[in-house]
């Protein structure tokens, strides 16, 4: 089946993001595909490269920035959401005059569209928040 | 903004369901963001206020009291957007002391027991 | 007077306000803020359980976040006092510490 | 299957279960996940209540959640069944939506 | 971290009211590196678990099981640290079906009537 | 009197910053002293200078750098809570090898022990979260 995972709270703070991580391996895991996993309000600040976690503890952006890589899942960062966080690519950069990005290798920014479209073309959307 | 297109051409049924206060917490404003969207998108679009969410229809909203922006008005231009589907739970509305007079726009009162038909009717629930 | 107790989120959301209530006493004040400040307007659920709890504590409430939601004095029950952020100020200078219920 | 409810706060925190309950009906089922995992345990204050919403809707319980908090399947309910991630899976697939109660 | 050191000399009494899960926010594992901090520093520390906060110091903890950190063993370590002062409700450990077999570590159990008393006596109260 | 603050949240998502920021004015007027703002769990976030919010809205990072400046309020975010949430300035990026900072300026990231000497010198401390 074709999952989508909408994903509302930055990490750490709150279990949203672990939880959908785990949720979105079990998927893969279990044969299903996941179309895109959208992150909304604080969930754009899972994007950032900047963090340094404790090194006895997970490293959430690495961990959802491999399975990227590995098994080709679409993370999109709403840009609305990402302009009140500053969370920052090479194009918002350009066109907000920032002096800096902090975005991780695998998530791209976009519009919020690209949840909508999640919500019409996967067969489920869960939401994983606060 | 431009990338804001669907060629697509399916179309669902989405509920927004707003359980939340206004002003305490983004969720509400940017729940307004992603439903204008959805109708931009040409999707089946209607909300659901519950629980404390019904607060979000309240009038005389002034949140110019604590400089945050009163988005309030938006629930009004929702029409324009062909969002015309809004309901109310009954009971959330009574346990608050409101009545429909102090609602900024038209909805229809639905009670607690027809949510589960509502919510049947619908193929996506976001709830933020 | 004692402890100024600070309470940020909707009763009909949270279980805060029963917490905070059942352990405070005498000399204790409560400041509803936030999206708690709509649990002073009079006429809900909550509004027994707040005037009980007036008779033993002293009650007040964020003007701002009541307008922000809405509401104004007018629709205040009676046994709590509204206040404006220098008024919070002033509660807080007031008591001997500050507890807030997050 | 209708709907599958998900519910991830304490009810002794947050009144989410109520909320969700009081709405849902036959065909539902609701999955408790993150800290609304320990509403699952036996001999809680919220026992009766969902012993009596498990006569009317199938209910789950994530068993990493329980787990990382100190209970196993043991301390459980007898009428919640416990899942782990790829059950969560499953029962997202065999259901017609899924709404999660934030 | 070579930048804690308080030479100020003035101590107060610190008193940490622990209301939340573990793990479902990080709050508590935030809470207990402030009040290890809070320790070096030599202020006098008491610790209140209330409400769900008493599951911070349930016994068996595995969050292993969701690849999150066991800090539920630093609790057993703040004896060390001279954090000594650890109280209980005993009306929230019964609401959960508790006893305090149950705990990690040694506790006081407290009524709570007794919680008024006990944030009275000290000067700074802290709630993540 | 002595004021120090501590505020838990980042930025718009919840009230939690905008509510510390009237206190703090409030207080400024009446003739108290505020000697630090403490940011702690995601309240760190409010000291990032790449947010780019709507026109229209308020600039919740620019009024706290404006306060710190006009007021000489010390503004501290905690360097724990920093690392996880990737919140970084020139030191931190040398010794975690970012190749990027975000702080804003009148924000400067210290240890926890800045929020337990808040609580030892300041006459009150009050707490905005979530």
């Amino acid at each position: 089946m074709k999952l989508a995972v909408l994903v509302n709270e930055g990490p750490y703070q709150h279990q949203a993001s672990d939880s959908a991580y785990q949720f979105v391996t079990a998927a893969l895991r279990t044969g299903h595909e996941v179309m895109r996993v959208f992150f909304y309000h604080d969930g754009v600040n899972n994007g950032t490269r900047l963090t340094t976690p404790p090194q006895d503890d997970r490293h959430i952006q690495k961990r959802w920035s491999a399975l990227a890589q590995e098994h080709n899942v679409d993370l999109v960062l709403c840009v609305a959401a990402c302009q009140r966080r500053g969370l920052v690519d090479e194009g918002e950069a350009k066109r907000n005059s920032k002096d800096a990005t902090n975005i991780a290798p695998g998530f791209r920014i976009s519009g919020l569209g690209q949840l909508i479209e999640a919500g019409v073309e996967a067969d489920r959307l869960v939401t994983f928040g606060d | 903004m431009e990338e804001e297109e669907y060629q697509g051409g399916e179309v669902k049924k989405f509920l927004y369901v707003n359980r939340r206060l206004p002003h305490g917490t983004i969720y509400a404003l940017e729940s307004l963001e992603t439903v204008l969207i959805g109708a931009a998108f040409d999707q089946d679009v209607s909300m659901l206020f519950v629980d404390d969410g019904v607060y979000q229809l309240k009038k005389e909203q002034a949140p110019e009291s604590i400089e945050c922006k009163n988005f309030s008005k938006t629930y009004r231009a929702l029409e324009m957007y062909d969002v015309e589907k809004l309901f109310v739970e009954r009971e959330s509305l009574e346990e608050r002391g409101l009545a429909i007079d102090d609602l900024l726009v038209d909805v229809e009162l639905i009670a607690s027991s027809d949510v589960k038909a509502l919510v049947d009717e619908h193929d996506v629930i976001l709830s933020f | 007077m004692s402890t100024l107790n600070i309470i940020n989120k909707s009763p009909f959301e949270k279980r805060t306000l029963d917490q905070c209530l059942k352990r405070i006493g005498a000399g204790d004040s409560v400041l509803l803020i936030e999206d708690a400040s709509i649990s002073a307007v009079s006429g809900t659920a909550f509004t027994e359980q707040l005037t009980a709890a007036a008779a033993q504590s002293k009650l007040y409430v964020l003007q701002p976040d009541l307008q922000a939601r809405g509401f104004n004095d007018a629709s205040l029950l009676d046994s709590i006092e509204s206040v404006d952020y220098e008024g919070f100020v002033n509660l807080v200078v007031t008591h001997e510490r500050v507890h807030s219920w997050l």
